[in-house]
């Protein structure tokens, strides 16, 4: 029997768990990735006013891993709904736009326009950009910060709200305590991680923005851990998002907490590795006999009898 | 634009660190035009983690095969010289534009130096099969760094070597080299990749005589699509990507 | 000329910038390692009580990097000074012992012990490992505990002391001003990142103790970040840690603000790698012409003048 | 111990999932012993970053030879399977301590299974050739991941191979054939590798027939020198490293 892969997001039904993590995902992939059998689509991160991003440069490989410090290049969301919406509206899974802001102004400006939409499902606020940063902090570092602008931007529509929330943090269950307690429908984590590199030549930052945002296999331990200490916290679905590469990887978010995930940096290795990760999910519910991700979903065990030598 | 896999025909070094590797890929092969690129998995783990991006260098439609220059520079291109015969490569592409060559042109010079005489020289052999005057001005550190001589040459090209060891390959050596074909109406456009230093020239020449010249770019590049905005480039117009609103520029809309 | 690579930390003066991580270091490596060439020796943290340490799995290798959860098995401080402390006592190179503890008062008993040895040059306390956490977090999550304890020791020796800062921090130079106000002289950074990993056809955590510390060449950008920010925020000696592979990663480092290096999860890839990264960085030196440790110290370079396209 | 390059002389497929790769490394084959284990470095980047253990399968001091018989298990072992003839490794070693046979010890037998053959077949065939009684119980999966057999013959061995397809591999198998060995007086000693089952069982009858027995463990490992306390093994003692305290353990000492 085909295992039930369907997971809900506030009231986003998705086929299954499988999603893009925005800023990894555009319009242009569409003749290499079925958009149809995703769980959901989210493009990259809009504003409210068009943003020519950092100078360059913006991308820096690092052992398993990506720099990048793109500072969310985009043409307003004025520009997105009238010329990009569209072309997302010829596909049938749900949409979720994520928007970024300098001010609580800026993002309720934005879900207004959006909760109009009836091709927009969600809105993803991405609070944690490191590279886009309001006096050195983004809003996500902060649980008041957190709190207010989800309360905010909760008002003005019945959508889906996901906070996105970032790993520069402490303690990261207090921000998405925060969030819940705001109105957040869930939360996805993490965005990147707050990194650097300097090329030892120039003695120059390799990134033109100085610092830029860790992504990539190297975080995945880091971003296990997170969810996991988030799923034990809040009782909103959180959506898992930090190297996931594959479907084991996909899969242990999962089984760590999270009702979905999210792909980033494994779409650019291999652009439909998304189809991949849907498939390889469901062979591995059907190998091991799990009947729904709700079943597997924070299904960890913790049972140390095993652990003697062999 | 297809995810495709290559199957490695042949694998050779050539001089200097150049190396080139010959593919079977019917689907790349039978669309690629001269100037665009593919990214290459270099590896099946994650070291490195990201695809490399490679101007073709030659290609044959008819027998769905590619060839691709390569210097060996780090890890990505250092397990490149490790593939042999037989083995399977991922390669995605064509990616970005390509060269064009307006109607009424009768002559073209491509400039490439260095590993940059991998993205012009196919478009320097076209031109020359196609019966255009070809002249292809190639820099190099030396002697051995210029390569694709041999083929252009057959292609009815004219070739100018010019390397630093020789010291000839300054500025002014090409710039008076190119006034001259210019001033007798052979060559009305210019392509340069491989030197900002070139490229200026170009863009000053292209000025002066009035010529409709472009120029091919390098940035790091993460998804070669125009995805996720990490190798830009500016341009008169504010920030453009290198893998999809380029890699070539028209060099007036950009900076050097 | 060769260059003068010599260091101060506190009134300890290396011959060149290159020691141990705490915990990747012991008497076991000298057949290996010519531990005279080192600019310091600094073998595992030694707590007051003996620690039988965690339950196995311990480690767990992640992409370019490695999960552990040894949680300092030794066999605690009284053994450590009768019976291993004269090892390294047939060595040339100062001494650095790192010390961790579940509270002040051990701190300060150990501190004591220590002072009294005159083989021991430093103290590198140990108040950030995230396998030995006081009510969930540990001292270095804190900068008033931080700024306690550093101060509580800094009163019973004038031997050098180190604290070893964790990266599991919102602001990690709230704590770094907090050491050195405490009185250090000097911080270490970055100890590892708090991360986890998940078996999923057991469905249990790989690690005995669930969490771990992730180290390794994935973690270097974010160390280096760091590293930056607290070398512009103080003005003691920092010492930078985290995925240093080779001479250029510490070369990295040094431009970004370090004083000194410390290699950890490199040696158990090549004992001898410490040996290599001394020699590479003289000879960057001698390529680069540069002339004192101190020349190269935090000489990163802001200038976007070439940012244009090639 | 030392960091050693060893030169690859063969590296061939056995069956199953097994390969044998043999190396030219003098420094560690003069002073390799039965038991012991190298780290070997199966990539010269970062995937995979840790080195990997491997046991000695057999040694030739005098040729300066060492063999590893190895299982394809995820990406080191599958580096390893890509060596050739000529290449250079990096191995560490050699490690831990190794299987003794008490002075007065007559007979002994080696219990693997699967991989585990490989850390005990060296110690049957020694045994052998020194003229002890040397019985070597081979378990696997099937038949062909019984690996082995013919030299451990060839030795003087008495060889017993069973597998769980011909369903002759149950514990109850093995105890029967070694009590009848041990009540003859031919065996005053069991050694065991890769199988708890065959632990716990030798566990039994060393109680029970009183007899000086060892097992060798495996565990993750980083440094494989106990400076990072991570590959440790719970006994009587408390935690003890596999890597400097092992991977030999006493029979008496182990929870199993
Ligand atoms: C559109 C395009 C076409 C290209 N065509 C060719 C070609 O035909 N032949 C060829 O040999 N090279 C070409 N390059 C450059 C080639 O992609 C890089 O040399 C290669 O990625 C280096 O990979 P690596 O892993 O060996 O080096 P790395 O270890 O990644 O880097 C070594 C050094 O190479 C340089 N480098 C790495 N990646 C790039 C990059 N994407 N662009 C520029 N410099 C880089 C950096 O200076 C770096 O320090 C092209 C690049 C682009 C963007
Ligand atoms: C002292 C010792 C001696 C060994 N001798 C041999 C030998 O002679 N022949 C042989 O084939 N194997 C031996 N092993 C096991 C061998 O080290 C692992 O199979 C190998 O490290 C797997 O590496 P990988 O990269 O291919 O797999 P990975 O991708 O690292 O892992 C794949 C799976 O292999 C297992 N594994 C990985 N590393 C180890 C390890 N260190 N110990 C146990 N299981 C592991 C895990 O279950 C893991 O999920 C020995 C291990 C030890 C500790
Ligand atoms: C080039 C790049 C651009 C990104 N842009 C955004 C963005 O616009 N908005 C956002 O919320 N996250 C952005 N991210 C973060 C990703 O969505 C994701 O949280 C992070 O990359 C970790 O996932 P990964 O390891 O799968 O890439 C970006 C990541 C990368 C690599
Ligand atoms: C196995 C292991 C054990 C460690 N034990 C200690 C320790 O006892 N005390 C300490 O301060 N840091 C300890 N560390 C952290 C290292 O000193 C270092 O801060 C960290 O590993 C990052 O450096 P690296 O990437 O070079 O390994 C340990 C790290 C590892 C991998
Ligand atoms: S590489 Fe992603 S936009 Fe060019
Ligand atoms: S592997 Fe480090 S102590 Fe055994």
């Amino acid at each position: 029997m085909k295992p039930d892969t369907h997971v809900k997001i506030g009231n986003i039904v998705m086929k299954n768990p499988v999603m893009p993590a925005s800023g990894t995902f555009g319009i242009e992939l569409k003749e290499l990735l079925d958009f149809n059998k995703l769980g959901a689509m989210l493009p990259k991160s809009i504003t409210y006013k068009p943003k020519e991003g950092n100078p360059p440069r913006r991308i820096i490989e690092t052992a398993c891993g990506m720099l990048n410090a793109v500072g969310i290049q985009n043409k307003g969301i004025h520009y997105f709904l009238e010329h990009e919406l569209e072309e997302y509206e010829n596909f049938s899974s749900p949409l979720i736009i994520s928007i970024s802001g300098y001010s609580t102004e800026e993002f309720i400006e934005m879900v207004k326009l959006l909760h109009k939409r009836e091709s927009v499902s969600g809105i993803e606020l991405n609070i944690s950009c490191p590279n886009l940063a309001v006096g050195g902090e983004s809003f996500g570092m902060d649980p008041v910060a957190t709190y207010d602008i989800v309360r905010a931007v909760r008002r003005h529509t019945d959508k889906a709200i996901i906070a996105k929330l970032t790993p520069n943090v402490g303690d990261i269950t207090l921000i998405a305590k925060a969030a819940q307690e705001g109105g957040a429908d869930a939360v996805s984590l993490i965005n990147t991680v707050t990194a650097m590199a300097i090329d030892i030549k120039t003695r120059k930052p390799v990134l033109g923005n100085v610092t830029g945002g860790l992504s990539g296999p190297a975080i995945k331990p880091l971003a296990v851990r997170m969810v996991w200490e988030v799923a034990n916290t809040i009782t909103i679905p959180v959506i898992g998002v930090g190297g996931i590469m594959n479907a084991n990887d996909a899969i242990e978010f999962i089984i760590a907490g999270a009702s979905a995930v999210q792909v980033g940096t494994a779409t650019y290795v291999t652009p439909a590795i998304m189809e991949e990760i849907i498939t390889g999910v469901e062979e591995y519910m059907i190998t091991y006999n799990v009947n729904s991700i709700e079943e597997l979903r924070g299904s960890i065990i913790f049972d140390s009898s095993d652990n003697s030598c062999s | 634009m297809k995810d495709s896999i290559g199957i490695v025909i042949s694998n050779e070094y050539l001089s200097d660190r150049y190396y080139k590797i010959r593919l079977k890929c019917d689907e790349i092969a039978a669309t690629i035009k001269e100037g665009q690129f593919v990214l290459f998995r270099c590896s099946d783990g994650n070291d490195p983690l990201l695809r490399r991006p490679f101007s073709v260098y030659r290609y044959f439609p008819e027998k769905g095969e590619l060839e691709f220059a390569y210097l060996l520079k780090g890890r990505g291109t250092e397990l490149m010289t490790r593939l042999k015969e037989g083995d399977q490569v991922k390669i995605l592409g064509p990616l970005g534009n390509y060269f064009q060559i307006d109607q009424d042109t009768k002559g073209i010079a491509v400039l490439g130096r260095g590993v940059g005489i991998a993205s012009v020289a196919v478009l320097a052999e076209s031109a020359a099969l196609e019966g255009l005057y070809s002249l292809a001005v190639l820099s190099g550190r030396n002697k051995e760094s210029i390569i694709g001589r041999d083929f252009l040459e057959e292609a009815g090209c004219e070739v100018i070597g010019i390397n630093d060891q020789d010291q000839n390959s300054g500025v002014e050596n090409i710039r008076s080299i190119l006034v001259s074909k210019i001033k007798e109406g052979l060559i009305q456009q210019l392509y340069s990749c491989g030197s900002n230093r070139m490229g200026r020239l170009v863009k000053e020449l292209s000025e002066e005589y009035n010529l409709d010249s472009y120029i091919s770019f390098e940035e790091y590049m993460a998804c070669g699509i125009g995805v996720c905005k990490g190798c830009t480039c500016k341009t008169n117009d504010g920030y453009k990507t290198v893998c999809h609103d380029g890699p070539i520029f028209s060099i007036k809309e950009v900076e050097l």
